[in-house]
């Protein structure tokens, strides 16, 4: 599998930040020649998965990686070392690159998008980006990158151009910068002047030095600070996010931006804060049940929207506090499962968008109410959208099921009854608002209302697109039997594991 | 006797002061301005700083009072009465007032010889600069030689004034029609005019070089100098004035006087010294400075000379330029 | 009172000052806010004279039989002053003959009136 | 052989070269030659910091007169930091202004520019190098009365009253500097900066030498636009020349920061203005309101040039909120942000003076649809506009960072946060600007003109700052070890600035 053996383990690191660049850089000159310019994001994205699946061997082969690139302050590097929670989520984002790029081609063609080159171009930049956060070694060099994640992204969500789109890419902006100026830089610095150190240090980085109250605001500055988790009620800049080209909203939901979010918090929890530290922060709890209760409501907002990009991001935001729950329960169980959910999120949530999007592409339709019906001219998809949609509520056979289950169990590892109850209420509010779209799809009569389209132009999504789908698809039912990798992968994580405190 | 002198002065200038804020007739506030600049120079005198009441003199009652009624002539002569309410300066006055009647309760008693400012420093302008630079008025050699930087900067911002009025107002052209001046036809004046002009030219060049003796020097001179010019402008006229000494003359000239200065500290380089370290001028350091003064006092004389007239000659400029509309 | 002759001078000297200080700040005519801080700063060089008033001493240039002279630092200074203080009314003077060309007047209301000045 | 002369050369170099100007009569002479001393004076610069960084201090006894009966140079770390910016800035601002100049500035006009411009650099060079403080108050004249000139050079009639008032305002600022010069004066008999410090330090809570502090204090503060002194600023910036707000915006309220940083470290004692005088209180406040309330001014003004003026009183709060944190971390970041933030306004209102070179207009409506149209201006524009925001990687983010850090190490926790929550202020209105520019349509302003990139000498030194603000936000030991060796001199007991001669 190491087809890059041949380098300098810590190379790799470089090379992962930089071929996408190169991959950017490879967009913009070839902007003129549509076919080229495709093949190059594809062959770039194909290689970057390469790299990173190089990384993990020798993650699992116990080969240290670091590098360093400046010193930015004294004490302070831009520095990168590879770590197993690193790798996964860099699996997940570059595997995913590909299909997103796949998937693109079909939209923005099939739509006849401008400025496609822009597009194609700030979509390498981010994943750049990505990586960088990945692979980051201290908060420091995170929290560059998490800034610079958020600008490449703004041109996407600002791609269409018109005032709603500008609207949105204010609210976007406005929300994810002061967020992480106002509160994660804040929080980084109070580490900093108390600590003397930004490094990720498994079991984390506080001493009895800092006195608890301290680390309990930290802690609370640390999670809003982290406005890509979209915790309530920072959570607006998501659905607003939505006016985004589809592929965008995709990588936006399942690769790049919240998976960046709810990736940094576990990094902060596992790394700065330490998991068993957790117990004695008092704002832990208060955390943890904010969380929760953006599960609960955020689904049932959901429930109340028919645009269907509009409820996926409803869904994505609950979603995303499952994760901060399961990094919160103190538990290593719990962390596990919030581990893995972002694999298995990515991979059924990416589904669902790609979904919308076909649907958008092929039907021209974006309201729920009008997709009766719609299962019979569109049947690929829509069982696609079936199986995504079982991925997330965490039914057999589909990779859900297995985030689901570890985070019931750290749930009641650490006497969260209350947790428990949301985790189930959160699974049944899934099926209310996921189910009813598919169902209706296939067995409902089609709707005989005057449409303005007619049903003899729909037909299926343009080939790539159905490509992409099909991958992600079968993504969502192969973890669910062999998710043995990445369990493998969570297990190497310092403090987190899929087993019970006393099972060996 | 002195103190008592000091009061009455001051008494005639705090009158001239309130007048100033209530009157509402320009002119006339020009006019007092001019009275309180003759005796805060009368003060100055009274309190022994005879070069400083010289310049006083030269400068605020007469350069300043002559711009201000160009000025007047060409914005109207009356003040309109203003409808904004006086509470937030008065309270802004009465506020730094108070501070510095604050400030002034631990400040050395008036004209105590034993006062810190007379105890530092100074004492070795008054005792040593006779022999170090061989002048008997001090003034002229802290001015031109202890803080001569002092004074090349005070050059530069006359030089600076006259880039600046020039940009504002440019300078008259001198090829203009000639317009006959009101005051030419007054027999009188053009014959003392005509007796004062040389006099004053006269006495500027005696103050030019005798400021190492009494009080005076390039500052005072170039001013009368320039006075000398303003008064033949007045009297017949700019257009001939301009032709006597031509507005891009006395562009180079400033130019030139600023040069001088520096220029004779950039000498010193070469002679081993620091900046307008004169006594490597000439063998012994006494002469050297005496050759460095007087030069730099030249520079002074030319820069400022050229620069007020300038300034004045941008003035009436405007003047002629309103009346010919 | 020997508290007032040691300090009569510098509180006299500091309501000139506050005079010009008024005329500056709430004067609407730009000429009376040139005149005004004219009066301010001139009344401030007499604040440094005062400094260098020595009782009995005689103006700094050396001559016969005298043996007290008041301090020429100050008079150095105050000299240097006056250029600054006549080089910012040729400025400010200039400033107001244009602004009258310009607007149409020199009261400070009246174009504030006009247009906002920001 | 002229090394021995560096510390007065940044001086007299302008200052000879300004009447030569004039003397010249020719525009492009006179650029060429202007440009030419900036830039040498710039390298003079540079060799006096790297010295200063060697060997602690220089000092430069004029005439030859030893301090403190003459004038004394004194040139340490900071002088030479803050003048490096002055004249660093100045050459750039003189390679761009001849483009924008032909247009802005009536031709008969330029050789009076340059002449003006160098006799600025001239009062502000002296101002920094200066150890005597009356000498201080005669450059500061000589800057100022440039300044005036070079306000009212524009073309827009508002540039005038702009000028009459930042006049009057800048000479309120300089008597009341004058007046507190003679209280020291009155109890010190001295002048020169060192010796007024040994000799301060023997008053305590005495009446005079207070009020002449307070006094020194109000006149620099007027100087350097502490709210709320700072309402001539945002009119002088906005209707001056493109090219004088660009070196002004970066330069001359700096060079006033500077001052008060001299007058409360080197002259009055940090001990002595901070914890008698309790000052930093006062001054922690004004800078705090300044922060929020310019940042917000800015964000709902119409006119760019405007939105960067009210930036820059802004920015300013931030220096001196440094400096009010009583440490050498605080003081330190003060510095460091008068170096980066003259990097980041610099190339703004470059930026902006491009804009107005092509659409002859600095309203936003003329930034609609401009990334197409002047894509290289923009976006030098928007690395510039992170910067002031603060974004990681440019120089911005360095100043917020260590500004923050020294806030939290004294225990500030609300003032660290106010800080960054300050900064938010600045994604609005650099937002909206970029915003405009490249993601709507072109206005009616821009709609019907063919507009061109701008010319290649304005973008050069645009992009030289622009790459500077990048530079310094990644490689930052040279700009950070330079302020830090400056505060740390600063704050040394004053006993033993007076012995390193």
């Amino acid at each position: 599998m190491n087809i890059w053996s041949a380098l300098e383990p810590s190379q790799l690191i470089n090379l992962t930040i930089i071929v996408p660049l190169i991959g950017a850089a490879l967009v913009v000159v070839l902007g003129k020649y549509p076919n080229l310019r495709e093949t190059a994001s594809i062959t770039i994205a194909v290689i970057l998965f390469t790299l990173v699946l190089s990384i993990a061997d020798n993650t699992f082969n116990q080969v240290g990686m670091a590098t360093t690139w400046v010193t930015l302050l004294p004490g302070l590097e831009i520095a990168f070392s590879v770590e197993p929670l690193g790798v996964l989520f860099a699996i997940v984002a570059s595997f995913l690159w590909i299909i997103t790029t796949i998937y693109a081609i079909g939209y923005m063609r099939g739509h006849n998008e401008e400025n496609q080159t822009r597009f194609f171009f700030c979509f390498a930049l981010a994943i750049s980006t990505v990586m960088a956060i990945c692979f980051s070694a201290n908060l420091l060099t995170l929290f560059i990158f998490y800034e610079l994640l958020t600008l490449s992204t703004y041109p996407l969500v600002t791609h269409a151009g018109t005032d709603a789109a500008k609207q949105g890419g204010r609210v976007y902006l406005g929300i994810l910068l002061s967020t992480s100026i106002a509160f994660l830089l804040f929080a980084i610095l109070g580490t900093w002047v108390s600590v003397g150190t930004l490094d990720f240090t498994p079991g984390g980085i506080f001493t009895n030095a800092q006195s608890s109250s301290f680390v309990a605001v930290l802690l609370v500055l640390f999670c809003y600070g982290i406005g890509k988790a979209a915790l309530m009620p920072f959570h607006r800049w998501l659905p607003a996010a939505m006016v985004a080209p589809t592929p965008v909203s995709a990588l936006l939901h399942a690769v790049a931006v919240v998976k960046a979010g709810v990736f940094t918090i576990l990094k902060v929890v596992i790394y700065i804060f330490g998991i068993d530290n957790l117990t004695e922060i008092a704002t832990a709890d208060v955390m943890l049940y904010i969380g929760a209760a953006t599960v609960l409501l955020s689904s049932c907002v959901a429930m109340t929207k028919d645009n269907l990009k509009a409820r996926l991001a409803y869904s994505t935001v609950s979603q995303l506090s499952y994760i901060v729950v399961g990094a919160l329960l103190a538990s290593s169980i719990a962390a596990a499962g919030a581990t893995l959910h972002i694999v298995t999120h990515a991979v059924g949530k990416i589904t669902l968008f790609f979904c919308a999007g076909a649907i958008m592409v092929a039907a021209h339709k974006k309201n729920i109410s009008d997709m009766v019906g719609l299962g019979r001219k569109m049947p690929l998809t829509m069982i696609a959208f079936a199986v995504g949609a079982l991925s997330i509520i965490g039914l057999p056979p589909m990779a859900g099921t297995w985030s689901k289950w570890y985070l019931v169990v750290g749930a009641l590892e650490s006497d969260k009854l209350i947790i428990v109850a949301v985790l189930t209420i959160s699974s049944l509010l899934n099926v209310a608002y996921l189910l009813p779209i598919p169902i209706k799809a296939f067995f409902n009569p089609t709707d005989q209302n005057p449409q303005p389209w007619s049903w003899s132009e729909t037909k299926e999504a343009p080939l790539p697109s159905l490509i992409a789908i099909t991958v992600t698809t079968t993504a969502c039912f192969v973890l669910f039997f062999y998710p043995q990798p990445f369990i493998d992968l969570i297990n190497l994580i310092p403090g987190v594991s899929t087993t019970m405190k006393g099972q060996s | 006797m002195a103190e008592f002198i000091d009061l009455v002065l001051l008494g005639m200038l705090a009158i001239t002061a309130l007048r100033v804020i209530f009157l509402k007739d320009l002119f006339a506030v020009v006019m007092l301005f001019g009275i309180y600049s003759f005796l805060s120079a009368l003060i100055f005198v009274n309190l022994d700083a005879v070069d400083v009441a010289f310049t006083e003199a030269s400068v605020g009652a007469g350069i300043s009072t002559v711009l201000m009624l160009g000025t007047l002539a060409l914005t109207g002569r009356k003040e309109k009465t203003s409808n904004h309410p006086a509470l937030l300066p008065l309270l802004v006055v009465g506020v730094t007032g108070a501070a510095l009647i604050y400030g002034s309760l631990d400040m050395p008693p008036f004209g105590d010889p034993n006062n810190p400012a007379h105890q530092h420093v100074a004492p070795r302008y008054i005792e040593d600069s006779p022999q170090e630079i061989g002048l008997p008025n001090m003034v002229t050699s802290v001015l031109a030689s202890y803080r001569a930087f002092d004074t090349l900067g005070e050059t530069a911002v006359v030089f600076a004034a006259a880039i600046g009025v020039l940009s504002l107002l440019g300078l008259p052209k001198r090829d203009r029609q000639a317009i006959e001046s009101g005051l030419k036809s007054h027999l009188v004046l053009r014959v003392v005019a005509k007796l004062i002009i040389p006099l004053t030219i006269l006495f500027a060049l005696y103050v030019q070089f005798h400021g190492d003796y009494g009080p005076g020097g390039g500052f005072q001179a170039g001013v009368i100098a320039a006075a000398a010019i303003i008064l033949y402008a007045l009297v017949l006229g700019l257009p001939m004035a301009t032709h006597v000494v031509q507005p891009a003359l006395l562009k180079t000239l400033a130019a030139l006087g600023v040069l001088i200065y520096a220029g004779t500290g950039v000498a010193n380089f070469f002679l081993g010294g620091n900046f307008l370290d004169y006594n490597m001028l000439a063998s012994d350091p006494v002469a050297g400075q005496h050759i460095g003064i007087i030069l730099i006092e030249l520079g002074v004389g030319i820069t400022v000379f050229a620069a007020m007239l300038s300034i004045f000659y941008a003035f009436a400029g405007q003047a002629e330029r309103t009346n010919i509309q | 009172m020997s508290f007032i002759v040691d300090y009569y001078n510098y509180w006299i000297v500091v309501f000139l000052m506050m005079a010009g200080f008024y005329i500056v700040i709430s004067a609407n005519n730009l000429v009376k806010k040139i005149v005004g801080l004219n009066i301010f700063q001139t009344s401030v060089f007499m604040m440094y004279i005062s400094i260098g008033k020595v009782s009995g001493g005689s103006a700094p240039i050396v001559a016969e039989g005298i043996t007290t002279y008041s301090n020429p630092l100050p008079h150095v200074l105050i000299l240097t002053a006056i250029v600054v203080g006549v080089a910012t009314t040729a400025v400010g003077l200039a400033l107001v003959v244009r602004i009258k060309r310009a607007y149409g007047t020199v009261e400070e209301n009246e174009f504030e009136d006009k247009e906002d000045l920001i | 052989m002229l090394e021995q002369h560096f510390p007065v050369l940044p001086i007299v170099l302008p200052l000879m070269a300004a009447p030569i100007c004039i003397l010249l009569g020719r525009s492009q002479l006179a650029w060429l030659f202007a440009t030419l001393i900036s830039g040498l004076s710039f390298f003079i610069s540079v060799a006096l910091l790297l010295t200063t960084l060697d060997q602690g201090v220089l000092s430069y006894a004029l005439g030859g007169w030893e301090p403190p009966w003459g004038i004394e140079m004194r040139i340490d770390v900071a002088s030479a930091l803050v003048l490096c910016v002055v004249t660093g800035i100045s050459s750039l601002v003189l390679v761009y202004a001849k483009e924008s100049i032909a247009k802005e500035i009536d031709r008969s006009q330029h050789t009076l520019f340059y002449a003006a411009h160098l006799l600025c650099l001239t009062g502000l060079s002296g101002i920094l190098s200066t150890g005597d403080a009356f000498n201080l108050f005669v450059f500061l004249e000589i800057s100022s009365l440039a300044t005036y000139t070079l306000v009212s050079l524009a073309s827009d009639k508002r540039c005038l009253t702009a000028a009459f008032r930042y006049l009057v305002m800048g000479t309120i600022g300089a008597t009341f500097i004058l007046i507190g010069v003679g209280m020291m004066y009155m109890k010190t008999g001295t002048l020169n900066m060192i010796d007024l410090a040994a000799r301060i330090a023997e008053f305590d809570g005495n009446r005079t030498v207070n009020t002449g502090l307070a006094f020194i204090l109000v006149g620099v503060s007027i100087k350097l636009a502490l709210f709320p002194l700072h309402m001539w600023l945002p009119p002088a910036y906005t209707h001056a020349p493109s090219a004088v707000s660009a070196f002004l915006a970066s330069t001359a309220t700096k060079v006033a920061v500077y001052v008060m940083v001299r007058f409360i470290f080197t002259i009055y004692g940090a001990e002595y203005v901070f914890y008698t005088m309790s000052m930093d209180i006062i001054l922690l406040v004004l800078a705090i309101v300044a922060i929020f309330k310019c940042s917000f001014m800015a964000t709902v003004q119409s006119n760019v040039k405007t939105v960067l003026a009210f930036s820059s009183v802004a920015q300013i709060g931030y220096m001196i909120l440094g400096i009010s944190l009583v440490s050498s971390a605080g003081l330190m970041a003060g510095l460091l942000h008068i170096f980066n933030h003259a990097l980041m306004k610099g190339a703004l209102f470059m930026a902006v003076g491009a804009v107005f070179l092509r659409t002859g207009s600095v309203d936003i409506k003329a930034f609609q649809g401009l990334g197409r149209q002047m894509p290289l201006t923009m976006a030098a524009f928007a690395i510039a506009g992170l910067s002031i925001i603060g974004v990681p990687l440019t120089a911005g983010f360095v100043s917020k960072w260590y500004l923050v850090t020294a806030a939290l190490e004294q225990q500030h926790w609300i003032i660290a946060f106010l800080v960054l929550i300050g900064s938010l202020f600045a994604i609005v209105y650099i937002g909206r600007i970029l915003e405009a520019a490249y993601f709507q349509k072109p206005s009616e302003i821009t709609e019907e003109k063919d507009i061109k990139e701008a010319p290649l000498l304005m973008l050069v030194p645009m992009w030289i700052l622009v790459l500077a603000n990048i530079y310094f936000g990644i490689e930052t030991s040279v700009s950070v070890s330079a302020a830090d060796a400056a505060s740390q001199w600063l704050t040394q007991p004053t006993a033993t600035m007076g012995a390193a001669q």
